[in-house]
């Protein structure tokens, strides 16, 4: 393949990468944490502001019909973006974390003590912990499909033996690993899963800005994602729903814009969307999410993807040739993200090491705790690329390495 | 440069060779502090003497350099002093950290004067001192 | 009292009052829905994404380390708004609606059946379906304080009794009613549910962007409010709660940022506020709620307070020359809200007539429903002003309500 | 103008004389609409003959004049119309106001046209056609 160009299209549309870290040039690899954001999608939000706020839903004044419009469609773009069959599937939400929260409690109480929850052995904390929760609330017990040695494969051949063995209700598993850079094949699990009437999940924080997604070609029950990991504001994120299955739930949060009608003794909920929104809404981060999209579709999904795959091959290929270097992940095609152990240099030394050279690194267990010490580790280096970094910040981070190995060792 | 006044010399000496390191056995007392932003742990042990002097402390780490030598540092500082002495070094070495304090008494403790500019590590240079804590108390 | 100055003064800092809507210069009355945003907290959102963004908590790298700054500096800056003791009691939520479900869910879940929820029958739908579904869930009683006429007092001085008579455990109530316009006594009503061992919860949606607010003063265990009615962003919110029973409370959500450990059975959680903040924030938010409350300490709380009871009780004096009109809330001091029913026209005939006249007002049951209802209606025509409504925006109110009566009539 | 557009003055005619008005007895089946944004609340009461031909139809609202109107327009047009002509009415009358439908057959119903650059108010426009639906269905 050959080196990609979107960051010479598209790199000076972001302003906060053109600065100085430390005297040096930005080198923005915190991908995989937070993406950066397009002057697009930035003057949406303050034009949204400066020109038509209001609240939404109730109103009928020419500001509250123009802001609910601009909401709405919103959920519209979302909805196009996914392949949604219809934008009453989208719930806005204020993350992934939060989506997962919503339907490990309206859809997981429902579960039965003994029931199986099916989680791999890699999921984010968001995507482990709201589902302890359901366990803890209704008896239902985890379970994990493990994750095998550096390389991070799940041995998807083992599921079908486990759906049959195991009284599995909901099967919820990410679709890119944040820390080994994985990409899980999720149509085919669904598939599996749909043919043992287990409902699917799948956690797209770390695909949705990087590929071409479509929900019923997955054919996932539900799917999260969060706008500040493609280029959205904060404070905003997704859940995509079937709508079969999100007018059956309860609500979660409860109070305005979310009832039928209501006395002092009870209510009755709207259908979905509307059923899971409860009280004002982030409108504007819907609207900049919604430009979000708009972007990442002009620049072009399948060309994004290609240049993840390209980066993370080139990176993996670059770090193994550094021989104190234990790099996580795949040996064949993976996501821009490499995460990594540099010989005994603690992952905050590296950060702050490369901090110190203008490139920016997370150091941590990346919300993979129990994962990361499954390893053996406690911390690692990551490195997560987008389509506006380049092959010069990919050169500085191999050379960066090598002078920590020469400083710490 | 702020980065080698975060690591200096002193501080990249005692994370390589860190003094101290190993395990007490009891009647010697353990504490661990743990960092939850990325799973570092620290335990130390001390051993004090029936009249409440510390006689001897060691550590065990699976942590950064700022936490290592820090910890290790500290072990040098402690010997022959008691209990309230060292929970009074504790207060005086945070506030110099986080307060501006004087750090009179500090002596090689004040290389981690540094941490004033990275307050994300200040855990890191902290979390011996909480284990230290602990270990005193049990 | 004279009239006030602060549209004056204030105004040209809002862009977006300065339009016009179907010809006619926009008079903006619909701001207990949601206020509009000066050009100093737009800037600050667009600055941060500009120059700033990145994940905050986990990261040591220069921008990380910066955007942690800002957002623990917008906890700070809500912290000495609240006068609360310390930063570590100010939760960052969506909003008011979110706050209360926080409350409603994390501590409420220690009721036991027959123990009493009491709330005024002015609660927002807010204040209200969380505590329908608490009692759902513990078998805990709701019980009401009413509110009497279309004056919409309620009697506190049956307060005592009622927590001498029921086992009250919470008390949550609006501080200014959102379609009565009263301003209830909530440090004098805290001051007796605390005698009583009973925890309160301050809805402060309509007042925290209209007063000072002190919680220590007011005396109460929580207080919520949102960001997009005091000048703020949308999507953001804040819980003040009393550091003591933050720290008692089990996690609401669940996920990244708020546990100390986890492994694959089960998680420790941080103490608050940040046990309460799953995922990622919304950093972008929390920033530009600084940058409001900033703004408004600016134009002068007290200020603000003067004005909106200047224009409450100018508006409520003059609707009550209309003879068709039925004027709802105290006779007495109010804040800048007016709810009323214009002869047999319908609220939504009243608002559009009034958008037509470029006058913004909200038509409906403002999420009162239950209370509209039992004052003998289905929904209202509200005005509600801010600083920078000016003295004209009131006089060509109470024109179109005329040209209304002679339209509809 | 967009305003006269909305409340063209046979609506406003209908809304201040709504047509039909009031409770028809058993065995007239009834149905009712809800609208949770104000709380407008319609009831279409229909007495089909053996036939299945609508012989009346009246209907109580406390509601907006659009709705008022909307609805009153509706029942002079469904005398002696069956349940299946009813429903087709209904449906090409929301095509009109949704779809940009052609509105022939509509009659004095295409006066409702300007709610489709008010959408905040197709709620209004088509409540009791809804409560139609229902009362038709029993
Ligand atoms: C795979 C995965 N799932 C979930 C999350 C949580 O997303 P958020 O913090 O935006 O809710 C993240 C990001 O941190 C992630 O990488
Ligand atoms: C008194 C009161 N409480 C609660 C709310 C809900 O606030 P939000 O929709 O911002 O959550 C509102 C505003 O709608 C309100 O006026």
């Amino acid at each position: 393949m050959t080196a990609p160009t979107l960051a010479e299209r598209f790199r000076e549309d972001f302003p906060i990468l053109d600065q100085t870290v430390h005297g040096k040039p930005l080198a923005y690899l915190d991908n995989a944490a937070s993406t950066q954001h397009p002057v697009e999608v930035i003057e949406e939000i303050s034009r949204y502001y400066r020109e038509s706020h209001a609240n939404v839903h109730r109103g009928l004044h020419a500001l509250s019909s123009r802001a609910t419009e601009l909401y709405e469609h919103a959920r519209q773009r979302v909805a196009a973006y996914l392949n949604s069959e219809s934008s009453e599937s989208i719930v806005f939400t204020r993350g992934t974390t939060e989506a997962i929260n919503l339907v490990a409690c309206a859809w997981g109480d429902r579960l039965k003590p003994d029931d199986g929850i099916l989680l791999t052995e890699m999921e984010h904390h968001a995507n482990l912990i709201p589902w302890q929760m359901a366990a803890r609330r209704t008896g239902a017990k985890l379970h994990f499909l493990a994750v095998n040695g550096d390389e991070g494969q799940v041995d998807w051949t083992r599921l079908e033996s486990v759906l049959e063995q195991q009284p599995i209700r909901i099967l919820a598993l990410t679709h890119i690993s944040n820390s080994l850079g994985c990409i899980n094949p999720v149509a085919e699990v669904c598939r599996i899963a749909r043919k043992h009437g287990v409902t699917t999940l799948i956690d797209a924080a770390q695909s949705a800005g990087h590929m071409p997604l479509d929900v019923q070609a997955i054919g996932c029950d539900f799917l999260a994602f969060s706008g500040h990991k493609c280029c959205g504001p904060t404070g905003i994120g997704v859940l995509y729903g079937r709508k079969e299955l999100l007018d059956q739930m309860p609500p979660y949060q409860t109070g305005g814009e979310m009832i039928v009608s209501v006395n002092f003794e009870g209510a009755e909920w709207k259908p979905a969307p509307h059923r899971f929104e409860a009280g004002t809404p982030h409108i504007a981060g819907a609207i900049g999410l919604g430009a979000a999209l708009d972007y990442l579709d002009s620049v072009g999904r399948k060309e994004i993807q290609e240049n993840d795959h390209y980066f993370g091959r080139q990176a993996a290929a670059r770090l193994r040739e550094i021989p104190e270097l234990r790099l996580l992940g795949p040996a064949g095609e993976r996501a821009g993200i490499v995460s990594f152990q540099l010989g005994k240099i603690h992952a905050h030394d590296v950060v702050a090491f490369a901090d110190q050279q203008g490139i920016a690194l997370r150091g941590g267990h990346h919300c993979n705790q129990p994962l990361i010490r499954k390893l053996g580790l406690i911390a690692t280096a990551r490195a997560s690329f987008y389509f506006y970094n380049t092959e010069t910040e990919l050169d500085r981070l191999v050379r960066v390495l090598h002078s920590a190995i020469a400083y710490f060792g | 440069m702020d980065f080698d006044e975060l690591y200096q010399e002193i501080i990249l000496d005692h994370y390589k060779r860190p003094r101290n390191c190993g395990v007490l056995p009891p009647p010697a007392t353990r504490g661990s502090g743990f960092n939850p932003a990325c799973g570092d742990e620290v335990t130390v042990f001390v051993q004090q003497s029936p009249e409440g002097k510390i006689q001897s402390v060691s550590f065990q780490a699976q942590a950064c350099a700022i936490c290592t030598a820090s910890t290790s540092l500290m072990t040098l500082q402690l010997k022959g002093i008691t209990r309230e002495e060292a929970l009074a070094l504790q207060r005086k070495f945070i506030d110099f950290l986080t307060k501006e304090g004087p750090g009179d008494g500090l002596g090689n403790l004040r290389a981690l004067g540094g941490v004033r500019k990275f307050p994300q590590r200040l855990k890191c240079a902290t979390l011996g001192w909480h284990a230290l804590e602990a270990a005193l108390n049990g």
